[in-house]
């Protein structure tokens, strides 16, 4: 028992991915920033399809801008392209902050994306002025699609971020740096829920929840441009060099703390998403070592919620059901690790990366939950369906993705993580921390209910 | 001055030939409005890639082939499922069923290229793939493999690829040539996806049967069901749809389509090269069809009546469907009067619909555009635009905000990306594209799209969007 | 169009009950005040029942004694229950406050129950001390069963509190009283969120929030006895008399705000719950009001969020849906006035009260929303069932009491009210306020889709 | 000194008589426990009503019978659906199928008392009421009336009504006499229970078929399936089950109990009333039996078995239910061996299980208490505890904290009051009455109660309950 069977990929080809390329990362994170703009350096599919994927998840407008490269990009490079591009993106929506993401095409085409940026910078300066230019901030972003996936695009964008904008100060700022991962607007506004509770500020990096999930209010919208409310100021990525201490809460975001720490001396500490109790727990012990910040009755109590609810329901209606997880490879080791703590067996785990953390998260939910964990392992997800007509189980967690399989498949589909298109208001719930927790334990019960207790529905009346 | 420079483009006045002002004393109705050329960069387009344009448009309705994107994993994970929402029926036309419903929306496979891909050429891995696939899926009756910018650039040359390994697993294996990078908009993906149908598919088999009142219905990809609409008529007048092109189609179809009587292109932006290239080679004529508006969809029955001695059946089609949906058409009628709308669809539906907006609907077209329209599109939106109407080829966000600003439309027809960014500047936004409780065709669906426009308008919310900080009067106190 | 059609109960039966007697709506006041302890006098059925009741729904301990009063006691009368009861509850559990609360019995017998309670209180004084137990406040809540039901027994219950223990001052403290009604946990705590965003603190009268969903945390749990943590503090009851004003959200609820005002000039209003947008923004104009605060940004961009979802999701998905609502004459009414906002059609409003202001309330819903309104009065679920399988509705809204007939009908149910008990976690997710309001968008529009779209499962892939 | 005053009861020391602490230095073994008395007031008991009793708990199990509650609305809204879980299949014994599934479940009546019917009396409503019910629901086979505090108070004669209305109805219309304050706990309401289904059905119909193996099944309600779980190994064993009383039960099968072979009594304390004034009246001869845990389940099949000369029927059920059981009952008692155990049940429970919790799951009995037992329960809990053991009547939910930190019990099985209680305090609590995953009876009822006793107590929630400062050493770090 408790052994993590790893299984790879035995076929060359992938079919029906649960992973997709690089610069979507690199969107994601650009869009976390206040009057922050993504401009793609490559075709128009390359944004076009993460726009269409946003606003099929968030159903919020997401502004992504592209240099449109054709034929002429394919032979003579994007330097037009990508000069011209910032130029008018930053003349006509005046952003804090230009991300240029690359693609394949822009890598493989070879483009002095670095050479581009100097030049368009002093094309802008001519064009706006010096002053209103050096107020527009512009970070490469190297996000080849040809290498690994998302997650990577995310850290990238984070790391070139930081590494382009942080500005050290003698003083200490007594904020903590948070990296939350590609996560949902809920997940984000429960991290700084829990920090409040702790009486900590956070610098995000970066902050989606606004932008991704803004108000209807057009008499107080930004206009002319038109821009999403919120996320991370300039001044605060700025000022994330002179922080206490970075906290990445996703396995795979690890560069920028690293780089912070290797430039500024600051600690950091890289976890998987704090989803459950025990995740949670370290993410609070984290923020307390960092900050010195005691862990105040408020946020156990909080804690003691959703302990509440899990010896209420866990044992009564979840116990020993198998569990099968896909998606982001932090999101599903925290979510196998609290299905664990609800007494599920987090049967089997797929992924689309090949990350070695991935696979030692897991290794310590085996041993934790002495249950056997299947791994599947830089998958998709064929592989899991295959797998599951073998190996049929209890529950689904996963995203949108699934759902046809699962329906097939006659599993119900608890939906968590990135796509959610097929129902509404997922990206306001939080997983992540106590809150989250709470959430999924409800949304979980209530799906096994659902499936499993309604066709005896007398049970159900006490 | 027909054309008109919008004050956020200042800094790109190159926009100025793209947006046209409809004004009926031009000499000769209309005007050549700039179109189809690549967007200028950093401008925020809603337009889409040539892949895109093949697999998600073209291809991606059929019902029994595989698909094997050549890309790193990206393009592969965006092509599955399809952006466009195009269900299929299991049913074959040899009486066979398919061994899985929906089949189109459930598999994509990709061959996840890499740096040493990059490096040394993905043509192997291409071939392994499509063994693997072939395995996988061993029902499929074709497999379709795509170009993508990453093998467009690093040339791998993907006909000798599916040459080689359709001999191999005798089974259609059929290279599109489409990578993202190529053409301005989605629509070189439409016509790489015709040109190869045509040249490797058409005429190459033989359908099962065949009847003296057999069509190919071009462009026609089943959005929300909108060729089983269309069905419906046709069953009703006896006309036989020997082939689709290409919802709910089946890879058999493509190859009999040189068989049919006539051809009906629905589609004419996506579509028309292939109904042109058959009756080139085969002599099957075709017609341009529009089954969008009552009025469209009862001339259209007509003409297909009238080429087939159908008239009475295709009259009694008009007389039933037109009497079942009059009262709800009055309905909506009543609602929508004199309300403002912007028509902004890929291409032809904006041309399409803006006439039956206003006669059927009442409402008032102030606003007409289009992403990847030709000349020929753009001429007939002008057309059929009132005077003053705006025209814009190629939208970008801000232009958008602007026109919102100046010409007030009270809903907006327009995609998903488009849709929640109307919502935050407080205007209804319906999906034109996939569409929202479609089917939107035919006489039923014309009803379904005015019920969609009414219930987007009429959303409560949109009253609600400011808090009062006055209590209002007939209230609770 | 948008006329009221009021149907009445012409059976002299009552079949399938949808509202209870009067003492539920008491216990569950009382139990909304720290230490605070409900005392039945009545027969053991007349506790027990509800103390299961509440366990079902609430999934928490609910502590209500109870005079057991038996045979002896019809004859004798229930003197020597009652006295030895409140002795027996102050001396072992050292309440603040007890509540007594009549029944059908000792209503019948005619227990003197005042002078029962000063006798009980010269024996409790004799025992612990003047001094505790002076501490312990007793409070005299009449609830013939026979009489109404558990609304009425609320109300009489907040005006007998108010009445018994309020505590005019010279000056004013600046605080608001909130009457919530019969909510739940989730309910009050967002209604304690919007006047923390307002700036204001309030008084709740009673807060079952805290009680009624309790951390579980052994080791800071009040013990020897245990008691819930949280209710409001005998302190803040005394206080209510010095309040701004007085807000009922239960438009059953307006006997305490009456009170208030004609002893101490307080202003006071009076509505259904604020579910939706126009009762929570008339709440929130009303806590201006009175209070003289500024409505903040912030509480007006949750409000555009849930704007936002509807702008997103009623017109394409719940728009002319057909929905029948049943339970509280007020969470009723709330809930048809914001259906309608979601440009749903209210069918049919069931509600087993016979009171004018459920009738009013609903005519008002009708004229706004244009449409005809069945309003089942004074009537029981049979009434709704009957009713339904003539007029079909496209989903219903209501307590799990209809849940086997919405099973039977072949009509979706969305669980709302009291009780909940075979799904989990709805105690804790507001209805109420703007919180409220996106909780329900989501919730109905998921329904909706799992129900009508899942068929046709193309359609929801954007 | 074998009784014991808790610290807690120190105000209300006639307690001390109702605690019993096991010690078999005791002379006759046991001792007479103080029990069935009135609940102290104030003392917060888990005690319910006599009405509770005889609808909650007898009558309301029945398939195809109709309540009519003569109360004010509570009462009637409280007794709608059970607060047990007692399912019923529509088939009917004459091989028709009754036209409402789980119709007990779904539909009560009443009489809906107000201030006037107090002061003048209810006897005229409460027959319009019942006209009304059997009009609503003509399908049903009888009607039950019940009183209730009210109308106990007010001295309707309810009797006098249901003759009446037995007469124009034409179908049994029966009273039950069980106002809420009689007696001192819901037992009372078992005891009028049984004597009126005694006195007023049994015997005033005959069943549509006999054989030689016919029993009654006494005590049995079919809680979460329960009788489902028995009824196949009398099937295996070729018994005929001709009446239950009550669970899935019929009105017929209560009026021909008088027809059967043999009574087993299953709930001793609710029902042995009616076996023996059927023996007495009918020479019908009733057993005792236990069927929980797996040693009573063989033992009682067997005497079953013997009575029948079925012998070798019951050894084949025993083996076979007893094989299929094995391996998990060995991984059960693998996890809870020496685990501490109070079983709170209404009455016979605690004494039915805490032999088989000891046997097959290795369990250590802490504590036992029961509701409504009277005093032949006690002196079996007695009996069946283990040294130490402490015995509680009626606890209330101060001695139970008190016991809970002196015996420290790892699970408690109780009611649904009680559980959550016992959460707060850091226990486990499975719900006794009418079980969490059931049902529990018979040799797969057994595992399933060891199941979610195994399962409550390892819930992973209790290791996790408190916050740890500091990061565990094989932590994440």
């Amino acid at each position: 028992m408790s052994e993590l069977n790893v299984i790879k990929k035995e076929r060359t080809a992938v079919i029906n991915p649960i992973v997709t390329c690089q610069p979507l990362g690199a969107m994601y994170a650009v869009s976390g920033i206040e009057r922050g703009m993504p401009l793609v350096h490559g075709s128009q599919g390359c944004s076009t399809f993460v726009r269409y994927g946003f606003a099929r998840h968030f159903r919020e407008p997401a502004d992504i801008a592209v240099t449109s490269l054709h034929e002429d990009a394919a032979v003579f490079g994007g330097r037009k392209n990508l000069i011209s591009g910032l130029g008018n993106l930053a003349a006509r929506f005046k952003p804090d902050v230009m991300g240029v993401v690359t693609t394949c095409s822009s890598e493989i085409i070879g483009d002095d994306v670095a050479g581009f940026i100097k030049t368009a910078k002093v094309e802008i300066a001519k064009k706006m002025g010096e002053e209103a230019a050096n107020k527009i901030k512009i970070v490469q972003i190297n996000t080849p699609s040809f290498v690994e996936h998302q997650f990577k695009g995310y850290d990238n964008a984070i790391k070139a971020i930081v590494d382009t904008l942080a500005e050290p100060k003698d003083e200490e700022n007594g904020k903590l740096n948070i990296i939350p991962g590609i996560v949902n607007p809920g997940d984000i506004r429960e991290i700084k829920h829990m920090l409040s509770l702790m009486g900590v500020e956070g610098i995000l990096l970066t902050d989606t929840s606004d932008p991704f999930d803004s108000p209807l209010r057009p008499s107080k919208a930004d206009k002319n441009p038109y821009y999403q409310k919120g996320g991370t100021p300039l001044a605060d990525l700025q000022d994330c060099a002179n922080s206490l201490g970075t906290i990445s809460l996703a396995n795979y975001a690890n560069s920028a703390p690293a780089s912070l720490e290797k430039k500024y001396n600051m600690p950091s500490k890289v976890s998987e998403a704090p989803i459950g109790i025990q995740n949670t727990d370290s993410f609070i012990r984290t923020v307390k070592k960092f900050t010195g910040n005691d862990v105040t009755d408020e946020i156990l109590d909080e804690r003691g919620i959703v302990i509440d609810a899990m010896a209420d329901v866990a044992s009564r209606y979840l116990f020993g059901r198998k569990v099968a997880i896909y998606g982001d490879p932090s999101i599903t080791v925290g979510m196998a690790r609290f299905v664990a703590e609800l007494g599920m067996i987090p049967k089997v785990v797929c992924t689309g990366v090949k990350n070695e953390y991935f696979v030692n998260d897991l290794k310590k939910v085996a041993k934790e939950s002495d249950e056997d964990i299947d791994a599947l392992f830089g998958q998709d997800l064929r592989a899991l369906d295959v797998y599951l007509k073998e190996n049929p189980v209890d529950l689904m967690i996963g995203s949108s993705d699934g759902r046809l399989m699962a329906k097939d498949l006659g599993i119900p589909l608890y939906r968590v993580g990135y796509p959610v298109y097929d129902r509404v208001g997922y990206q306001r719930r939080p997983i992540i921390g106590y809150n989250g927790a709470l959430n999924l334990v409800d949304g979980i019960t209530n799906t096994i209910l659902d499936k499993y207790y309604e066709t005896q529905d007398w049970k159900l009346q006490q | 001055m027909p054309f008109c420079l919008l004050d956020v483009d200042k800094d790109i006045p190159e926009r100025e030939q793209h947006i046209y002002i409809k004004d009926s004393k031009e000499p000769k109705g209309h005007c050549k409005q700039r179109c189809n050329t690549n967007t200028i960069p950093g401008s925020m387009t809603e337009r889409g890639c040539a892949f895109a344009g093949v697999k998600g448009v073209i291809t991606g309705a059929i019902k029994d082939v595989l698909h094997v994107v050549h890309s790193p994993v990206g393009c592969t994970a965006y092509g599955n499922g399809t952006t466009k929402r195009y269900p299929t029926r299991p049913e074959m036309p040899d009486g066979s069923v398919f061994p899985v419903e929906n089949f189109n929306l459930k598999h994509i496979v990709g061959t996840d290229l890499t740096e040493s891909d990059v490096v040394f050429g993905g043509m192997n891995k291409l071939k392994k793939v499509i063994r693997e696939a072939s395995k996988e899926f061993p029902f499929v009756n074709a497999i379709y493999v795509y170009a993508t910018c990453t093998t467009g650039l690093i040339g791998d040359d993907l006909d000798a690829v599916c040459k080689e390994m359709q001999a191999e697993l005798g089974k259609d294996v059929v290279a599109f040539n489409a990578p993202g990078f190529a053409g301005p908009t989605q629509s070189k993906g439409h016509h790489v996806g015709n040109y190869t149908i045509f040249e490797k598919l058409v005429g190459t088999k033989e359908p099962p049967k065949t009847t003296d009142y057999d069509i190919n219905l071009i462009g026609e990809y089943n959005i929300d069901g909108d060729y089983w609409v269309l069905e419906k008529y046709f069953e009703d007048m006896g006309i036989n749809v020997l082939s689709k092109f290409t919802g709910d189609a089946t890879h058999g179809e493509l190859c009999w389509m040189h068989k049919a009587k006539l051809s009906l292109v629905r589609c004419q932006r996506s579509a028309t090269y292939v109904a042109k290239l058959i009756e080139e080679k085969y002599g099957v004529p075709y017609l341009k069809v529009d089954f969008f508006g009552p009025e469209y969809c009862a001339e259209n029955l007509r003409a297909v009546g009238k080429y087939f001695g159908k008239e009475i059946e295709a009259e009694a089609v008009i007389k039933k469907e037109m009497e079942k949906i009059q009262p709800e058409l009055d309905f909506y009628k009543s609602k929508l009067q004199g309300k403002k709308i912007w028509i902004s669809a890929g291409g032809p539906k904006s041309w399409h619909l803006s006439k039956p907006i206003e006669q059927y609907l009442g409402m008032d077209v102030v606003a007409l555009s289009g992403l990847f329209e030709h000349e020929d599109g753009y001429e007939k939106m002008q057309e059929r635009a009132k005077d003053g109407t705006i025209i814009i080829d190629d939208p970008n966000t801000l232009e958008m905000e602007e026109v919102v600003e100046k010409y007030q439309p009270e809903i907006v027809l327009g995609g998903i990306k488009e849709k929640y960014f109307f919502h935050k500047l407080g205007v209804p936004s319906v999906m034109i594209h996939s569409y929202e409780n479609g089917p939107y065709i035919g006489f039923e669906g014309f009803v379904n799209m005015a019920r969609d426009i009414y219930t987007a308008i009429y959303n409560p919310a949109w009253k609600l969007m400011e808090f009062e900080e006055e209590e209002p009067g007939d209230s609770n106190e």
